[in-house]
Order: structure tokens, then C-alpha cells, then sequence
């Protein structure tokens, strides 16, 4: 018989992390030569399977099984950050492959990983510490290593989460020529759009279990998002936000803030009820500005003032004058892996869980249990670690926090990165929400979907606000405006 | 020359170089030594250098010793707590000619030219013979041995069981290990008491550690009552430093061996003298009523003596720790 | 507009982990049973009141060190210099009252001041860490390994290395009275020990502690002055160690020049064997107090079963190795 | 649906970093020559050759210990128990062939075995240690400690405390013997760091250590076998302590029951000094050489300045700290 015989199949798999399911009885086959997507909502098990299918873990039920030639063939961009900070980039790009027997030759190593970093046009010293890179930068030495490792099975989890759009579109122009050449590819991804750009089959795994596989041509994207979600509704758009009210007194008010070598001093008023969206390139300054608003860093010029007031430095001064942050990077700032959700939840309210800075663990349980329920969290209860929940869900912990001090302002940096799109809509539903009850909301993103529900948009472009885009701009607008070219 | 170095302390004195390193600076005994080192050496007009200190670490003391030769010693004094380990460094002194007198510890190999020592085997077996008399014979005593690693303590323990079992078989000997620790000590005094209430001596191998831990503990049973009492707890120390002999006025402890620090330090400096001059010495009675005698082939020790002190001659004004302070 | 997802078919996947988490408490409790009925077959000694109160009391001032290390663990940090701080304050306490002959520095400041000048150098002494530590970014492990050697030399420096025996009654005290027939030290050591499992568990301060452990930079960002807390924290566990020495110092009624020498390496052996993480955010008083307990039955089990001088060390190494294989069964998780 | 944003060109934003990285590795040679200008200004005693080749004698064994700290560290654990096998590994090498009057074990088995016997000894505790840690999952810290203990007190326990000096020549031959004028033993260090600087910097399994040590799921997710690689780095790491030992013995001539008792705190300062990091993944053992170094110099400095005994401990600690803030000024890096 001439059955083409799978490159890569899990057959049954299912995975167990204490008393958490992570895959229940999953079973995917992928064709060779195919590129293969991944889809589910945060915590369906993706990544899992990802560990499985590379071996970094063992199913407890079922088996992965290779064809012949497929075995040790396999690379992967990790989820998590595989790079390791305290070496070189070249030696990242080159881990346990700088040399054969014989003593490395650094010289050529770097030569070598020069050419490699030019071809995905990172641009980036092969000589300097990984630890140094920014979060795009890393992803995209992550990218550059599995793909030049000459693999014929390549499975990319969530590569884009990170990526600006032309990064995206090199990858994406990169993965369409491996293919050509008959590498095949499991791919995953939040932004469904991707999936149908660059992918002929699609799983679909929804709480741990396998839903449907077919092939994309074949799936609409409500069809899919039903799978994944359970459910039929459609999404609701973006568009029926009523206007804020023009009248509003401002809430926020930057006079002359500047950050020596990140952002030149600006100006900028927010009024209660508004969202304004701040967008840009990398190194553009956005960041760094929503972290002075936040009180992360401490501004070199001007003033934020809240309400008419002056806001001091540094976080608690920020959290007194009403302003709440959603941090850029969940896992460094926003989180106490260890810590429960409700602890994290209330970590800035915890002066006001009971008298003399007692906690008392009831008043905590009901604020908590009212903030999992308001956002949305999947979580087996508030005394659940946040470590234990998917991405999205911790996200949706940070935003919690943020809002639990019922901030007059709201910082926002990043907020749906890798997040599903029904918990994408969820978040920026609180987010929405929250403006709606005279919160005043500043946000920092670089996903249109994200900005598309913001009164006003700035461009930030080195350090300037380069462009102000009003309700109604079109997506041409703002790319122009964020490249730096007049539109 | 070599006095122009600063290593060589401006005693005032000329002559040969003579070093003396300290096995450890935080025990009363040796500090009272190592104040009668410079002292002694003034008196005899010897070229003392600045004394170095080894913490009780071998290492340290092999070190020390290096850098003593390279600064000029002419004798070394020194008084290694682990007498396996100095092996090496007394064959390579033995080599450059330099002379080493030890004090209170003999080294297991090696040449010297004098062990300046009281018998710790005296001690044992001095404290075995008092506690015995007073028991009548039978009873419980508790032991607070120092480390095993200690020749001395091993030395002093030693004697104590072989005595007690051949002379008093009638008294349980409860040996405990301390490290030399008073903590150790006193843990093992309440386990021990609790164990067995109606124990009625102590022998303590130090008093600098043992003395305030063991009374602190009987005080708070109430068992510090006078001899006459059934429930006095007989205790003999070791060492007999100034508290060890408060304690022996008020009625504490009982006796203590007196370790003569002094007559270390004078005898240490009079033999490394004694040796740089040339000088040579014979087994046999000497002057300060002590004998020399051989312990193996090219070792000579001189045993000082360490008496007994009890409330009888607690007062007595030749005790060196009777001399301190005054 | 607001779209709050319905709850979907979202089946409940998890059962409840805070069981899990209070066993990892708890993991210790067979192990002192199987001590109790250890020690009871070898002595019926072991089970009076006397001997357990004897026990209790040789722990006091192991379990003060092991609640200031467990705090400063919690934050995520480390103090080695714990155990010369129960050397030095005291020390520096008496030194700065008592006369020159009795190895006083001369001072002669009155004799009530002796507790606090001793409980204000275990502070000073942990500000000085919190100093280096958190202000220059030195390696705690480093800075603490130094201060270990400075302070006990500075305490050699300053008595010339001779014990301190004529003290002030008043630093007596602690180690060396009893309430109730029972010692000072005990009720002392329960006190601060309820305060600081309150403390831990149910005040702001306290969780603190472990949000900095967790992650610093959550926890500043989420408004915790986390420098403030943590020179706080070294402060208090400097504290509690100069009060263990005061402990220590009345139990043995003189202050060797070696006081506390060696005890680090078993302040964090209970610590660790009783569930506190040395990577930061982890771990209870209780459980460490339970390793104290651990300890000090085993000690009070060889020295009951007389076990030779000889052994008595390997026997100790390997009941120690045991007990952390059987935690980690019995927990079921790794250990860090 | 979602569409990102394009960005412009990506600039190159940082400089090129190991220019730091290197002088990282060189922050301690100020300090080295700042000691030999110091210890020349002290004694002139302290630049003649005599001198120079005892510190460096003294320092060998101290020196392994710290290579195999040092690669242990940078694997991203921990090893406390290294200074017991420095005396563990010859006593019982030498105990198993050494006849019963002399505190043998009674075996006497072939004399030329002791060598053999006392390295096998080193790596079979290597292995133990790894075990434990990397098998049962147990915190490296408190094996090791409990380790520690235990390991001590079983060369306590064959040899009953005493010391052991009937060697056999093939055990005092490493420590003891001299070629070309200088002591066999630093030429075996020289030889052992060579290889070591080679191995950790040119080779695939010396750079995987690097790999496991900064971040050991994306060594293993890169195909590194992540615990095989540890546990030859125990492995290595305790034949490296069991050959200290020998070096030692040869040195002194004779095992003592403590023989390596206390060096540990030297090792992790001395590493930890040289620029090792306690996190794992980084540090050089060039670095960590140079730490050794600043240590022996500062003590033989001291030793010659004849800083009064009562002193010398609290300036030695002092200096460390010292060192220490300096490393971090001129480097201007956080430590960890
Ligand atoms: N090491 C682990 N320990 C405990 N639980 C885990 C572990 N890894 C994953 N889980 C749990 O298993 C479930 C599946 O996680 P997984 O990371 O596979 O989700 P995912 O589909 O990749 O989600 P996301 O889209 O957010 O990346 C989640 O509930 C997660 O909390
Ligand atoms: N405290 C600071 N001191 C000096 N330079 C800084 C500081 N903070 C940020 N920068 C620099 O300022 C620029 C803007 O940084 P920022 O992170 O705000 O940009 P961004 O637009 O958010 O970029 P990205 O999208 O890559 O995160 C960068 O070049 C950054 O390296
Ligand atoms: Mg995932
Ligand atoms: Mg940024």
C-alpha cells in the first residue's frame, strides 16, 4: 500500500499536572510537506503538546510517534524564552552545535551567526550578551536558530506574539519558502488571521481535548472561533463605542514630561471617560512613557498631575493619585508566580482588606472571587496559584490588579499580548467598562484591534509624538504615521 | 639584617630573631598565654617577633611558619592543635635548621627540640582520683570531653576511663562529645540530668568553655549546695583561669587542674633561646620542678607541673591565675 | 460594551490546592511522631515533662535565628552573619557596661543599658547588610559570608577573645529565669513566634514578604516599597539574633568568644528541611519550626541512646539526609 | 481580524557587550597588583621568590576546591560538602591499606591502591550528591550540608578522630615532591585550570554547562542532556576535592580528622569574589583563580604586617568586604 505515512502523529495523548488536565486524549497526525495549525484558547493545552511532540516531556497516556526520517529532525520556537541570557547571541544561535569534536573556532561562530542574523535582517552584534536583547530582538534569534537548523519538522508557538509587521511578514515570506521546499511546520497562533494566511490544515483543541482538524480552505473564521470557543456567538466589533464625552473634565494631564534618551518632553491631557491609544515602532519611546505615567520610572522633565493634582515619583505615589498599571511583561513585573490570584489580584489593595494592615482572608475571597467573576478569569478559585493559569488568564489577573485600587487612571502597556480572542475581547470589555464608569485610560499598544477601540490614537515616532489620529482613521493611517512617513 | 624588618617587634632586644605563633585567640587560656609571651621575652632579653596567630586552622599554621622563616626566624615556638598534620613543616624547619619548640601539644612525627607540656594524662587521671575519693567510690559523673580531634582532650579522656575503670568501678561515667562547645555542653548536662537526677560529679576538660554553662544550669536545679549537702554535685575543672578559682572560693566547683600558662610561656621562650644558643638538654629532673624525659627518639619533653587546686590552696599566689590581672 | 463570556462548558479541572500546600506545612509532623515514639522506646526519659521542656529550651535560640532566616529566605534573600550577631550584640552589650578589668571596654555606661545597646547592634548590624545588600547590589550570600567573618573578629577584636563572665543581671534575665515553670525563653520564643506567623499570614507586611520574595518586580510595580520592607526585614532578623544571643547568653551565664559559632549551617538545615525555599516566596514559620523540633529531637534522641562519640556525627549527617528524602515523598515536590 | 503594526528598520541599539563581559573577568587584577604593592611596601620579604611560590603552594588545594565550586556554580547549583571530601577521600583510601595498629580499617588491601582508592572516593560522592539532587529532586544546598555533615563524620567515625600519618609514599608523593624547583602541586593546578579554562571555553561540553546553568529547560530543549552533563560535573567536582585532599595530605603529611574543616566559606568567597555567580550561567574560572589569589595574598600580606592576632580576623573580613564593594565599583554590576 502507498498510505503516506505521517511525519509526526500523537496518538491518544493526554497529560496530567498535579490535579490539572492539560490534554485529555488528544490525537493529531501532521501530513509531511504540510503547515499545520494550532488553535484553542489560553490554556487548551497547545503548548503541551508542543513539549510533548519535542520531547521535553513525557505523555502519561498515548504515544508521539515519528516517521522514520522524522526522528531528531524536529526544531521549535518555544512559547517561553529558550534563550540564555548569560551567552553570546551567536552562541544561542548555535546551542550544542558551536562545533563538532574539536575546540570551537569563536571567530568563525560569529561569522557564521553575522550571516544567519542578516539573512532575517535582526539586527543585532552576534558578539553581544543575549541577556542584553529586547523581547523582539530575542524572539526573532529564537526564529532565526530552529529555522537554520536544517530541520524538517518545524513548530513555531506563537512566533508572531512579539513581532511588529514587517517582522511578520519576513517570517511569514520565510516559513511560505521552507515549505516550498518541503519542510513541514506545526504552527500556533492568537491571531486567527495568520492561521489563514500561512497554514493548509487547522486543530483545533479546546479545554484539553481534540475538537476538529480540517483543512483551512474548508473553515470560516467564525466557524473556527465557534470551535474553539464552544460556542456559536460571533464576536461583537469594535465599532459601537459611543464617543467620550467631550465636556469631561481631564482626569490625566502630562505637562512637559520627558525622559532623557527615551522620549522628548510632551504634553497630553485625558479626559475621564477617554481612551487614548499610544502606538509606534520599536524604540519609538511609548514604553517608557506609559511606565513614567505608571510610576515605574522616574521622569528627567516636567509633571503628571491626576485630577489637577501633582503626582510624586514612583509607584505607590502613583497608586495613591489614582493611577492603576498594566505592566508591559507579565511574567517580570506583573505576577508572583507563587502567590495566589486573589493575593495577586489585591496586592495593591491589601491596605484596605481589614484594619491595622490585617488582611482578613474572607474580605479578600469575596474581592477576589467579585474580580474573577467581573473579568472573566478561568481559575479553579481565588486561592489558585497564578502560576497554574494560562497566559491569557494571568493577563487577565494583571488587569485585575490594576483595576482592583478602582483607578481615575488607567495605564495600559501591551495588554491582550498573547491572548485569546475571546479573552482579548473580554479584557478590552473591562477595559471599555471601566472607561464607561469616568476612568480615564491610556494605552500603549501595537495591535490595531487593540486601538481600535480608543478615542484617539498617537503616533510616537524617536522620542516624538509624530501624528494624532481621531476616531475613524483607517489602518493605512496609522502604518504610515508609525513608520514615519507622512501619509 | 634581618631586625630591620618590621616583622621583628623593636623589643629592644638583640639577638637572634625568635617567632611564636598562637594556635587560637579565642580561648581565656590562650590569651593569658599569649600575654605572657611578650613579657617573659623582655625579661629574658629575647628578640621577639610579632607573635602570628593560626586560628586553630593547620593551614594557617603551615603558612605562618613559611612566612616566619622568609622573615628570619631563628626558633620557632608553636603549638600545633593538630599534632598529625605539622609533620611535613617540623622536616622542612629540620631541614633549614631552625629549631621548634612546641608547646602543650607533641607532635605525632617529626623532630623537635623540646615539647614544653603538662601531662594531660595527669590531668585525666588527677580529676578521676578526686572525684572517686569524694563519691566514695559510686555514683554517676558526667564527662565533658573536648573533641576527638584533640590529642589533649583525647589524652585527659583516655586517662579518666582507664582510671575510673580500675580504680572505682562503682561510678557510671557518662562521656559526652562537646566540640569543645559550652553550648553542646550544657544540652547534654540537662539531657543527662533529666536522664538521671541523682547525678553527683562533673569532670569538665575546660573550664574556659564548660565553667559558666555547668554552673548556670545546676543553679537554675538548685544544685549548687555546699559538700555537705546529699545533692551537691561534685565538679572538677580543667585549665584554672581566675573564674575557674572565684568558683572554687565560693563553694561551686571543687578543683580544678591549673594549666600553667605562665610557666608555658616562660619555659617555650627559655627552650627556643636555649636552642639558638646552642645549647642541649638531657633527660632527667630539672630545676623547676619538672622532669624531662624522652617520648621517642630525638623528642625530648619537659612535663611542667599542673597541680590540683582545690579550696585548700586556691589562695596560693604562685598559681598563674592568681597572677593575672594583678 | 462590555461582553462577558459565558461560563461555556468549562468543566472545573483542578481540584483545590491549598490542601496540597498546607500538607507541604504539615510534612513534617510524622517525622517528630516517629521521633516521639523513637525516643520513648529508647528511654522512658524521654517523654517526661522535664526532658521535652529541656528540648524546648536548647531550641530557643535556634528557633529565633531560624525565624529571622526564614523571613529574609521568604524575601528572597540570605543572612549568614546571623550567628556572629548572637556572638557580637551581646558582647558589644556587655563590653560597653562592664569594667576593664573584666574585659569592659572602658566605657562603663550604666548597667540597664547593656539589653538595649545589644538589641540596637543586632539592628545596626542588619541595616549595615540591608546597606550593601540592597543599596550597593552585592551578592547577599557574599556580603552575609563576610560580615560572618568581620563581626566575629570584631567581637575577638574587642574582648581580646576571652569569654565575658561578670555580666549585668539584667542580661541574665531571659535566658535564665521561669514563668509558670516553664523557662523565659520558651514563652519568649512562642510569643514572637505567634506574632510572626500573624504577621506572616494575615498582615499586609507580612505578605509582602513574600510578594518580594515571589517577584520584586511585581511586587514593585504593584506599589510595595520593596527596599523598605526588606531593610526592614534584615533589621528585625538582626534583632531576633541579638536576642537569641541574649538567650543564649543567660542559659550559659557567660558570652564565649565563640558564641553561635557553627550555627548557621543548622538555622538553615531546619529552615530548609522544614519547606521554606531558598529561592524566595516559599515556605512557612511553621514548618520551620517543626524543622527546629525535628532537630532538636534527634539531638536529645543520640545523646539519650548514647550513641558513641565516634558515630555520633555520621549518625546526625544521615537522620538529617533522611528526614529531607522523606519531606520529599512525602510532599511529593521537588525542593529549592 | 488582528493586524500588527509594521515597524520601521530595526536599529542597532546596544553596544557590543563582552568588551564588559572580559573585563569582568579582569576586575580582580587591580586588586592583585594593588596587594603586591602593598605586601612589597610591608616586608621586602614578601617579593622574593621563596614567598611568592609559598602562596601559591598554600593556595592549590584551595584552588581545586574552587574550580569545582566554580563549575558547579555555573551548572546552577551548589556543593557544601566538597571540604568533607577534601578529608573523607584520602582517610579512607589510606585507612583501607594502612594495617589496623595504625587506626586502619584492618582491609590492607595493595599500598598502590590508596591513590586510586582516595579518588574513587571523591567520585563516588560526586555521584551521591547527584542522586540526590538531580534524581530525587532534593534543594542542593541542604543535601549538600547534610552531606557535609555526614561526610565528616563518617571519617570521624574509621578513624576515631585520629589523625592518620602512616601514609603510604604514593600519597604524600602529589603534595610533596617538587619539579624544576617548584612544587609538583602547582604544577598540577596550572595543568588542571588549563584544561579547565580550555574545556569550559572551547568545548561543547564545557559551554553546555554555561547552557544549563543560565537556563537548564532551554539547555535541554537545545538537546543537551542536561543531567548527564551535572552529573559528571559532580563527578568531576568531587575527584577534584579528593585530589585537594591528597595535595593536602602530601603538604601536611599527615589526614586529620579536619583536615579541610572551614574551607568551604573560603571556596564560595573566593568564587563568589572572582566574579562567579550564585544564579548559575556565568563567571570564568579565570575569575574565580584570581579570587583565590586575592585571598592568599591578603592573608600572607596580613601574616607579614604582623596585624596582632587579637585583630587579624575582623581586618581579614573587612578586607573581603572591601574587596568586594571595589569588584562591584569597577565592574558596575549588580552580584548575584
Ligand atoms: N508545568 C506545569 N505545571 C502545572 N500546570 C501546567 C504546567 N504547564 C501547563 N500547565 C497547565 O496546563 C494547561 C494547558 O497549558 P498550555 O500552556 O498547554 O496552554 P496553551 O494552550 O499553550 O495556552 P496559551 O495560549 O495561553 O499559551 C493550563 O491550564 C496550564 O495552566
Ligand atoms: N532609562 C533609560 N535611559 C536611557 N535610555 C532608555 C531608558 N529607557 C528606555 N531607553 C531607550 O529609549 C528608547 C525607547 O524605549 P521604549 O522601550 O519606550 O520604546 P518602545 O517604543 O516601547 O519600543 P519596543 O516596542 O521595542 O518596546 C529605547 O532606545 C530604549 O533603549
Ligand atoms: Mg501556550
Ligand atoms: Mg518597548
Amino acid at each position: 500500500m502507498t498510505v503516506l505515512e505521517d511525519a509526526v502523529a500523537a496518538v491518544g495523548v493526554s497529560k496530567h499536572f498535579g490535579a490539572t488536565t492539560a490534554l485529555s486524549g488528544v490525537t493529531m497526525r501532521i501530513a509531511p510537506g504540510e503547515t499545520h495549525a494550532l488553535v484553542g484558547r489560553n490554556g487548551a493545552g497547545k503548548s503541551t503538546l508542543v513539549s510533548l511532540l519535542t520531547g521535553l516531556q513525557r505523555p502519561d497516556e498515548g504515544e508521539i510517534r515519528f516517521g522514520d526520517a522524522w526522528r531528531g529532525r524536529v526544531a521549535c520556537v518555544f512559547q517561553r524564552s529558550t534563550i540564555i541570557p548569560s551567552l553570546s547571541v551567536a552562541e544561542n544561535l548555535f546551542l550544542n552545535r558551536q562545533a563538532g569534536r574539536g575546540p570551537i573556532r569563536w571567530g568563525a561562530l560569529r561569522r557564521r551567526a553575522g550571516e544567519l542574523l542578516a539573512e532575517y535582517d535582526v539586527g543585532v552584534d552576534p558578539a553581544a550578551l543575549a541577556g542584553e536583547l529586547d523581547v523582539e530582538q530575542r524572539q526573532l534569534v529564537e526564529i532565526a536558530r530552529a529555522l537554520s537548523q536544517g530541520a524538517r519538522f518545524i513548530i513555531l508557538d506563537e512566533p508572531t506574539a512579539r513581532l511588529d509587521g514587517p517582522a511578520i511578514e519576513r517570517l511569514f515570506a520565510r516559513m511560505r519558502s521552507l515549505s516550498a521546499s518541503g519542510v513541514t511546520m506545526l504552527f500556533i497562533s492568537h491571531h486567527l488571521q495568520e492561521v489563514f494566511a500561512v497554514c493548509d490544515t487547522v486543530t483545533v483543541l479546546r479545554d484539553a481535548r481534540w475538537v476538529l482538524t480540517r483543512p483551512v480552505a474548508d473553515i470560516g473564521h467564525d466557524e473556527l472561533v465557534a470551535a474553539m470557543t464552544g460556542e456559536a456567538a460571533g464576536l461583537a466589533g469594535a465599532t459601537d463605542r459611543r464617543p467620550a464625552d467631550a465636556a469631561a473634565p481631564a482626569v490625566l494631564e502630562l505637562s512637559g514630561l520627558g525622559l532623557h534618551g527615551a522620549y522628548e518632553p510632551l504634553d497630553l491631557r485625558i479626559r475621564a471617560g477617554e481612551i487614548v491609544g499610544v502606538t509606534g515602532s520599536g524604540s519609538s519611546g511609548k514604553v517608557s512613557l506609559a511606565e513614567t505615567v505608571g510610576g515605574l520610572r522616574r521622569a528627567s522633565a516636567g509633571t503628571v498631575q491626576v485630577g489637577g493634582e501633582p503626582v510624586g515619583t514612583g509607584v505607590p505615589a502613583a497608586l495613591a493619585a489614582g493611577i492603576g498599571l498594566v505592566p508591559q511583561d507579565r511574567h517580570r513585573e506583573g505576577l508572583v508566580p507563587l502567590l495566589s490570584v486573589a493575593e495577586n489580584a489585591t496586592l495593591p489593595i491589601a491596605g484596605e482588606l481589614g484594619p491595622a494592615g490585617v488582611i482578613v482572608p474572607a474580605r479578600r475571597r469575596a474581592i477576589a472571587e467579585e474580580l474573577i467573576r467581573r473579568y472573566d478569569i478561568r481559575a479553579e478559585g481565588p486561592g489558585a496559584p497564578v502560576a497554574s493559569l494560562s497566559g491569557g488568564n494571568a493577563q487577565k489577573v494583571v488587569l485585575a490588579r490594576a483595576l482592583s485600587t478602582r483607578p481615575r487612571v488607567l495605564v495600559l502597556i501591551n495588554p491582550t499580548a498573547g491572548v485569546d480572542v475571546r479573552s482579548k475581547e473580554s479584557l478590552l470589555g473591562a477595559v471599555r467598562a471601566a472607561a464607561d464608569a469616568g476612568t480615564g485610560v491610556l494605552m500603549v499598544s501595537d495591535e490595531l484591534d487593540d486601538l481600535r477601540h480608543c478615542d484617539r490614537v498617537l503616533v510616537m515616532f524617536h522620542g516624538r509624538v509624530t501624528a494624532e489620529l481621531q476616531a475613524g482613521w483607517s489602518d493605512t493611517d496609522v502604518v504610515a504615521a508609525v513608520e514615519g512617513v507622512s501619509a | 639584617s634581618t631586625n630591620d624588618s618590621p616583622g621583628a617587634a623593636a623589643s629592644g632586644a638583640g639577638g637572634a630573631p625568635i617567632a611564636v605563633d598562637l594556635p587560637r585567640a579565642d580561648s581565656d587560656f590562650w590569651n593569658s598565654y599569649a600575654k605572657y609571651i611578650p613579657q617573659y621575652a623582655k625579661d629574658s632579653g629575647i628578640n621577639l617577633m610579632t607573635p602570628t596567630n593560626s586560628q586553630n586552622d593547620i593551614a594557617k599554621l603551615v603558612a605562618n611558619t613559611q612566612a616566619l622563616t622568609s622573615q628570619g626566624a631563628k626558633a620557632i615556638v608553636m603549638a600545633p592543635q593538630d599534632t598529625g598534620a605539622i609533620a611535613t613543616t617540623l622536616t622542612t624547619l629540620e631541614q633549614k635548621k631552625i629549631p621548634v619548640v612546641t608547646v602543650d601539644t607533641r607532635p605525632d612525627k617529626g623532630k623537635v627540640f623540646m615539647v614544653v607540656r603538662a601531662d594531660n594524662r595527669a590531668y585525666g587521671q588527677k580529676a578521676c582520683e578526686f572525684l572517686g575519693e569524694k563519691l566514695g567510690g559510686k555514683g554517676k559523673v558526667v564527662e565533658f570531653q573536648g573533641s576527638l580531634s584533640s590529642v589533649n582532650g583525647r589524652d585527659r579522656s583516655e586517662a579518666f576511663a582507664e582510671c575510673m575503670q580500675q580504680k572505682y568501678p562503682g561510678i557510671t561515667v557518662f562521656a559526652e562529645p562537646t566540640e569543645w562547645e559550652g553550648a553542646k555542653a550544657s544540652a547534654a548536662l540537662q539531657t543527662r540530668l533529666a536522664q538521671h537526677p541523682d547525678i553527683n560529679g562533673i569532670y569538665m576538660q575546660a573550664g574556659g568553655v564548660f565553667l559558666a554553662p555547668t554552673l548556670q544550669l545546676l543553679r537554675s536545679k538548685n544544685l549548687i549546695v555546699p559538700p555537705s549537702d546529699p545533692k551537691h554535685v561534685f565538679i572538677v575543672s580543667n585549665d584554672g583561669i581566675p573564674q575557674e578559682f572565684d568558683a572554687i572560693r565560693k563553694g561551686e566547683i571543687d578543683a580544678t587542674v591549673s594549666q600553667p600558662a605562665d610557666l608555658y610561656a616562660k619555659y617555650a621562650l627559655f627552650y627556643a633561646k636555649a636552642a639558638v644558643d646552642g645549647k642541649t638538654f638531657q633527660p632527667g629532673k630539672t630545676d623547676h620542678d619538672s622532669t624531662i624525659v624522652q617520648v621517642r627518639d630525638g623528642v625530648l619533653e619537659d612535663q611542667l607541673p599542673a597541680p590540683l587546686v582545690t579550696k585548700d590552696n586556691v589562695d596560693d599566689t604562685a598559681l598563674w591565675g592568681n597572677q593575672i590581672g594583678k | 460594551m462590555t461582553t462577558t463570556l459565558p461560563a461555556g462548558e468549562m468543566p472545573v479541572r483542578r481540584r483545590a490546592v491549598p490542601r496540597l500546600a498546607r500538607m507541604r506545612d504539615l510534612a513534617l509532623v510524622p517525622a517528630i511522631v516517629a521521633l516521639l515514639v523513637v525516643g520513648a522506646l529508647i528511654d522512658p526519659v524521654f517523654l517526661t515533662r522535664a526532658n521535652l521542656v529541656n528540648v524546648l529550651q536548647q531550641q530557643t535560640e535556634l528557633s529565633l535565628l531560624v525565624l529571622a532566616e526564614t523571613l529574609i529566605l521568604i524575601g528572597g534573600r540570605f543572612d549568614l552573619s546571623l550567628e556572629s550577631t548572637v556572638g557580637l550584640a551581646p558582647a558589644l552589650g556587655v563590653a560597653l557596661v562592664i569594667p576593664a578589668a573584666s574585659h569592659g571596654l572602658g566605657t562603663e555606661w550604666a548597667t540597664a543599658l547593656a539589653v538595649p545597646l545589644c538589641l540596637l547592634a543586632g539592628v545596626l548590624v542588619g541595616a549595615l547588610n540591608g546597606v550593601l545588600i540592597l543599596r550597593f547590589g552585592l551578592s547577599a550570600f557574599i556580603v552575609t559570608l563576610g560580615m560572618l567573618i568581620t563581626l566575629r573578629g570584631v567581637q575577638i577584636g574587642i574582648t581580646g577573645g576571652q569569654s565575658l563572665f561578670d555580666l549585668p543581671p539584667s542580661v541574665m534575665y531571659l535566658g535564665n529565669t521561669a514563668w509558670l515553670g516553664l523557662p523565659l525563653s520558651i514563652w519568649v520564643c512562642a510569643v514572637i513566634f505567634a506574632a510572626g506567623i500573624a504577621a506572616l499570614g494575615w498582615f499586609r507586611h507580612g505578605r509582602a514578604v513574600y510578594a518580594i520574595g515571589g517577584n520584586t518586580d511585581a511586587a514593585r510595580a504593584a506599589g510595595i516599597r520593596t527596599d523598605r520592607v526588606m531593610y526592614a526585614v534584615f533589621m528585625i532578623a538582626g534583632l531576633l539574633a541579638a536576642l537569641a544571643g541574649l538567650l543564649m547568653t543567660g542559659r550559659l551565664g557567660s558570652i564565649a568568644a565563640a558564641q553561635g559559632d557553627g550555627m548557621i549551617f543548622k538555622v538553615f538545615a531546619a529552615a530548609v528541611i522544614g519547606g521554606v525555599s531558598m529561592n524566595g516566596g516559599k515556605g512557612t514559620l511553621f514548618g520551620a519550626l517543626c524543622g527546629v523540633l525535628v532537630l532538636g529531637l534527634v539531638e536529645n534522641v543520640l545523646t539519650l541512646a548514647g550513641v558513641s562519640a565516634q558515630w555520633i556525627q555520621a549518625v546526625y549527617g544521615l537522620v538529617i539526609l533522611v528526614a529531607l528524602v522523606l519531606a520529599r515523598l512525602t510532599t511529593g515536590r521537588a525542593q529549592d
